[in-house]
């Protein structure tokens, strides 16, 4: 972690409920609940950039929009700088913590000129005196290497790149300290990519930034952070320096993950640590373990206790939920038996 | 995926509903034209007798002949079409702003407000809507005012519906949520950001709710339970004419008509405006 | 399940209907002014309006009246006619069979209407077929659904000789028949809103990568139009005929007036003609209700035409 | 070697928009032999999809094209509008759930091939069904038989729109970016399971992509598609390995990888060009560093450079030693 803890998650979990009708009012008919984010918590240091992946509807973005207070979390709190935001967060808390998200092309409002879009923030925080407000949204645009004349026109007439910049530029224009990309390039084309994932580590540097990203890409991940936590079904289940995660992963998931990711340039694939079956409903999830009925390694302990996420000997930053993360399973330790669905 | 091959539609299907805006404004305005001009372009009164020539066939003096009072037809149906179009276009800016008010509120902040505004139009939309409008102007008792207050009564509701799964699905959006992230009031976020993203569904829905209402005034009147006679309506005059349909087929006939024209200058012009008015 | 899904409908149904009965209720009486007067006249003597409001119970208050009034619909007592003087449900057996015929007549020809007419411009999409399909809903929508029938009255069943000039048979066959023309009427009505829905949703289904999957199998074109095109784009087709049921029914009350149709529309606006407070006031809730059932059917439709329905 | 299944020579598409006549693929020529898995890359508006629906014979109405396609010897009609599919090849697309018919059991949508096309039986057509519901690893096949899609998960269903292409027993199989909507564990078992099933069955697969890790493990040979063109093609070890054009080299350095840690990326300056007056030269240009002024002109079209490998740059030598 650079410098002191700056923002922290303590215990988030979040339910989603489904809507209910008049009638299953009149019933008392209760809503079908989700969770989609059980006990999370975890330190993000001054200038830190942490990295959450996992794979769709593992609960990262649901995470990410707690954090920047879109969504109250049903128990949890968010810690910035040691005071707990309220549950509904004041209008300068808002300010501190920005996010930039996934999908370019509907995160502008489509009715609105960039310039407006840029100008109307700065208005409604007075970021600046308003004889300054033109100007400054003009230095924005400069800062994620976007052309002043740019603020005369409307999203559509911008490309992929070229909005998430916006997106970017208008974030810090309240001049926040955290700031979180959702899947900030996932929607890009490949050759964009690269342009806006170097603005971010630049911006980072220069604006002295925290930078929380949300992927299911790996390879994004590493590329941009200093500590990556993997998200398995709403939970953490690994965290750790990204040097530690991706060399030497404790938690069979996050193998499982490595192993299956693409790369350029590893041919021979790691099959002993591919996983087979599909992530299960979130409606129902499994008992003890989430992980178990796809786990390698899994024992009838798993079925029953679920890990808690502890830390390895000696190295107090990484911490794993899995009862064989430091302890491997004894010699006489017999796999569960499971059928051909989770084989193949 | 095949952004290439289906980039082309919407843009040519844009070019022609222009022309169908065009179109559309056109016929409405020559129409509005004819109906403001009406005391210059003919020279009777639609509401004198003349027993001299009742029941008279189309000629120079009167184009589309008398009615069974001697009334000329051609200038009934101008002065009708000043009345009709008038309810149409006014009794549509009432339910317009409530329903579209109502459904804002209700999509955006969800829970009960939206739970008591759904039972709402779930019911009323539940009645026919010539039921509703007829037990209305029945126990207010006819007239213009009474259809006015019959037509606002009924029509939220469909605006109150569109709009309200309009905003429901814009506050999923990303926009939406980046305005919440920066703090906006809950205010500025439905005026400034998911209205003008959503307007054109009720805007464009109101083009075809005012031929509705329009088609709904001339029905009552023929019922004798909308404009009273002698006011010329379009309504009345097709009853009045019913009864000599077989020998004076242009009575019933010709404001049947007038009624389809407006009907197709409203709808063009609603099919224009919704690719006119969308965003991408 | 299908059972299930039907009964979770049926029980949403009840607080839809409760507070129809409400609305019906508050919307006859909340009238401003006195009734007796407005239906006695302005000149009537006050011992015939003291009279008048005894006799109707308009003396006591509101929610008492209320009251009276649900405790009559649980007893299946709709009110007395106040021109006839006997039960409104006396009037309203028998004429269920007509307004019922006429929907189920017209729902079928606005489908048959519809289905050609949106196949063949989906299929030559912004080409001419296509253009003239798209005008004719704008054409429909303005049309007077009275006005309709009174032309083809006029011009048709005055021409024809096996079609009746209104009213309605003694036979199944001839009530058949004389259900031809009304029927018509009602589906040139509903036309517009069917042929645009399955028009948009035939184009947009076809377009679907499920489509290009069935062609890539090599399967004949009409096959992959029937059984995977049709198929898709008639659900939301069904939706949008519930949704607008209300307009469907609401057209055949103008349309059995037109026709002299014995059926429930019919008798409610003979009912508003002659001021007939409380048989107008059974009525209302009787088409809301019908509405109702309706619509519980096409949902019942839609849920047997698209397996994912049943989860929501 | 043997007679390519698949031969693909300078195909042109058009397509005709307001903005004018779109060149969404410029002279594409390509062979894929039985057994082979060949990869497209390619960003999006890139003409890969254009490409593919070429060769399945599915055109939108709305364009024109020229050059020819043939499967195993046979021509495939490029006439626009509804020419009927070519039997023999079979595609996989991006999205399982909308690619699956949502109101017919997903059984019935195995079967239909093989009872309507191929002729057999109920019975037959049935068990045909459930053998390839077993082939491409779907558990219990009698039970999935009479699911619907939305039933199932997004793996299964793309096995199931793999057993669809099986069964019209094709000899090509056309994957539109099969697994970009799928979990990365996922993602790993459907790679897997085709290269089983081109091992398994000779079918010849192409496989388009916009990711560049995801063709490194799947296939045998690439080609890179850029502005409707190819600009490089080879094998993977080749072109991957010593790319000899600028476009390949910019992606391979500005995509992050997840065996390589902080390696900075280097971003590809600007954007593709408007394909409806592309221009002529080289339609990279514009963003290449190595351009010179002969660039800008004549047609580029691929020339092998060595046994494995050809390229559209006539700068290849310069590269050479980039990589």
């Amino acid at each position: 972690m650079t410098g002191g803890p700056i923002l922290e998650a303590r215990g988030l979990s979040k339910a989603f409920s489904s809507r209910r009708s008049v009638g299953d009012v009149i019933l008392r008919r209760p809503a079908e609940e989700l969770q989609a984010l059980q006990d999370v918590s975890f330190l993000v240091g001054r200038g830190e950039s942490l990295g959450i992946v996992g794979e769709s509807g593992c609960g990262k973005s649901t995470l990410a929009r707690c954090l920047v207070g879109l969504y109250p979390p049903t128990a949890g709190q968010t810690v910035y700088e040691g005071k707990e935001f309220e549950q509904k967060r004041s209008f300068s808390d808002r300010k501190k913590i920005q996010i930039v998200f996934q999908d370019p092309y509907s995160s502008l409002n489509a009715r609105m000129t960039i310039g407006q879009a840029l100008r109307e923030v700065l208005r409604v925080h007075k970021v600046v005196a308003s004889g300054r407000v033109s100007s400054r949204a003009v230095e924005l645009l400069a800062l994620v290497g976007l052309d002043a004349d740019i603020a005369n026109v409307y999203p559509r007439q911008l490309s992929g790149g070229q909005r998430q910049r916006v997106n970017i530029a208008r974030a810090l224009a309240v001049e926040p300290e955290v700031l979180i990309a959702d899947e900030p390039v996932s929607a890009l084309d490949v050759s964009i990519q690269a342009t806006v994932l170097n603005l971010l580590a630049s911006l980072r540097e220069r604006l002295g930034l925290t930078l929380i990203l949300i992927a299911h890409d790996l390879s994004v991940v590493r590329y941009l952070c200093d500590r990556v936590a993997v998200m398995y079904m709403g939970r953490i289940v690994e965290i750790a320096s990204t040097e530690e995660l991706f060399e030497d992963p404790r938690h069979p998931y996050t193998q499982a993950l490595l192993a299956a990711a693409p790369s350029l340039e590893r041919k021979s694939r790691d099959d002993a640590r591919s996983i087979g079956g599909d992530p299960p409903s979130p409606f129902d999830l499994p008992s003890g373990c989430p992980f178990h009925p796809r786990c390698p390694v899994a024992s009838d302990h798993c079925t029953t206790v679920r890990p808690p996420l502890e830390e390895g000997p000696g190295d107090s930053l990484h911490q794993a939920a899995c009862h064989y993360a430091w302890a491997p399973p004894a010699p006489h330790h017999t796999p569960l038996t499971r059928g051909e669905e989770n084989l193949r | 995926m095949t952004a290439v091959s289906r980039s082309a539609s919407p843009k040519a299907a844009r070019g022609r509903r222009s022309y169908s805006l065009v179109i559309g404004a056109g016929l409405l305005g020559v129409i509005v034209v004819l109906a403001i001009l009406a005391p210059w372009i003919t020279p009777y009164d639609p509401l004198a007798h003349d027993l001299e020539s009742i029941l008279a066939p189309l000629s120079s003096d009167h184009l589309l002949g008398t009615d069974h009072l001697g009334r000329d037809v051609w200038t009934r149906l101008l002065y009708a079409a000043r009345l009709d179009l008038l309810i149409g276009v006014g009794a549509v800016i009432t339910p317009f702003v409530t329903g579209t008010l109502l459904g804002a509120v209700a999509g955006y902040y969800g829970g009960r407000i939206d739970l008591a505004v759904s039972a709402a139009t779930d019911m009323l939309f539940a009645f026919p809507y010539y039921v509703l409008i007829i037990a209305l102007v029945f126990s207010l008792g006819p007239g213009i005012p009474s259809i006015f207050i019959a037509m606002a009564v009924v029509a939220w509701v469909s605006y109150a519906r569109i709009v309200r799964g309009e905003v429901l699905s814009a506050r999923g959006q990303q926009y939406v949520m980046a305005a919440k992230t920066l703090g906006y009031s809950d205010l500025r976020i439905i005026v400034r950001h998911i209205l003008p993203n959503v307007i054109t569904q009720p805007v464009t829905y109101a083009m075809s709710d005012i031929v509705v209402i329009i088609v709904g005034v001339v029905t009552l009147s023929y019922l004798g339970l909308g404009v009273p006679p002698p006011t010329p309506d379009w309504g009345s005059m097709i009853a009045s004419g019913q009864s000599y349909l077989t020998t004076q087929w242009q009575l019933s006939t010709i404001p049947g008509i007038a009624v389809v024209i407006v009907g197709l200058a409203f709808s063009l012009i609603g099919d224009g405006l919704t690719h006119r008015l969308r965003p991408e | 399940m299908a059972l299930r899904y039907f009964l979770r409908r049926l029980l949403r149904m009840i607080p839809v209907i409760l507070g129809m009965t409400i609305i019906v209720f508050f919307m006859i009486h909340l009238v401003p002014g006195d009734p007796a007067r407005t239906l006695l006249g302005p000149r009537a003597p006050a011992e015939a309006i003291e009279a008048f409001n005894l006799r109707w119970g308009f003396d006591r208050p509101l929610h008492e009246q209320f009251l009276s009034f649900l405790g009559g619909l649980f007893q299946g007592d709709l009110g007395t006619s106040m021109s006839y003087n006997v039960p409104t449900t006396e009037l309203v057996s028998g004429r269920f069979t007509p307004t019922l015929l006429l929907l189920g007549i017209s729902a079928l020809f606005a489908m048959i209407i519809s289905l050609p007419l949106a196949v063949v411009a989906a299929l030559r999409e912004e080409r001419t077929p296509d253009h003239v399909v798209r005008v004719i809903p704008m054409v429909g929508l303005g049309l007077p659904a009275f006005w309709v029938g009174i032309l083809l009255l006029t011009f048709v069943a005055l021409n024809v000789d096996w079609l009746p000039v209104g009213g309605y048979g003694a036979t199944w066959p001839d009530r058949l028949i004389a259900m031809i023309l009304p029927g018509l009427t009602v589906a040139i009505g509903i036309a517009p809103f069917t042929i645009r829905s399955l028009r948009s949703s035939l184009i947009e289904v076809m377009e679907a990568d499920y489509i290009a999957t069935a062609r890539a199998k090599g399967l004949a074109g009409v096959r992959v139009l029937w059984a995977h095109g049709l198929r898709n784009a008639v659900i939301p087709t069904v939706t949008v005929l519930g949704v607008n049921l209300g307009w469907l029914v609401g057209n055949t009350l103008i349309v059995e007036k037109v026709f002299a149709l014995p059926g429930l529309g019919a008798l409610m606006i003979d009912a508003v003609l002659e001021r007939d407070f409380a048989v107008v006031q059974g009525m209302a809730l009787i088409f809301g209700l019908l509405v109702v059932l309706v619509n519980l059917l096409a949902d019942v439709v839609r849920a047997s035409l698209d397996p994912r329905v049943q989860l929501s | 070697m043997s007679a390519p299944v698949l031969q693909v020579r300078d195909l042109q598409v058009r397509l005709s928009s307001p903005r004018g006549v779109v060149q969404a693929v410029r002279g594409v020529s390509f062979d894929v032999e039985a057994g082979h898995t060949h990869g497209i890359v390619g960003e999006s508006g890139s003409g890969k999809t254009t490409l593919l629906r070429a060769i399945l014979g599915l055109l939108p109405g709305n364009a024109t094209a020229g050059g020819a396609i043939s499967v195993s010897g046979r021509p495939v009609p490029l006439a626009g509008g509804r020419s009927k599919a070519v039997e023999g090849v079979s595609i996989v697309f991006q999205e399982p759930m909308t690619a699956l018919n949502p109101v017919v059991k997903v059984g019935r949508q195995i079967s239909e091939a093989p009872r309507h096309r191929l002729g057999l039986g109920r019975r037959a057509a049935r068990d045909r069904a459930l053998e390839l519901m077993r082939q491409v690893g779907i558990p219990d096949p009698a039970r999935r038989f009479d699911s619907y899609p939305h039933e199932l998960s997004g793996g299964l269903s793309q096995r199931v729109l793999i057993a669809i292409a099986l069964s019209a027993e094709p000899k090509i199989i056309l994957c539109d970016e099969p697994t970009t909507a799928l979990d990365v564990t996922v993602q790993d078992q459907i790679l897997k399971l085709f290269s089983r099933i081109s091992e398994e069955t000779g079918v010849a697969i192409v496989y388009v992509t916009h990711d560049l890790a995801v063709v490194a493990q799947t296939c045998r040979t690439v080609s890179v598609m850029y502005a409707g063109q190819f600009l490089e093609s080879g094998t993977i070890e080749a072109v991957f390995g010593q790319s000899r054009h600028p476009y390949t080299l910019g992606l391979l350095g500005a995509v992050p990888d997840v065996s390589r840690g902080r390696t900075p990326l280097v971003a590809i300056p600007g954007s593709p060009p408007d394909l409806v007056n592309p221009g002529e030269g080289c339609p990279f240009v514009p963003r290449c560093s190595y351009a010179r002024d002969e660039c800008s002109h004549g047609v580029f079209s691929l020339r092998s450079v060595n046994h494995h490998q050809s390229t559209a740059c006539i700068r290849s030598d310069a590269l050479a030693g980039a990589s």
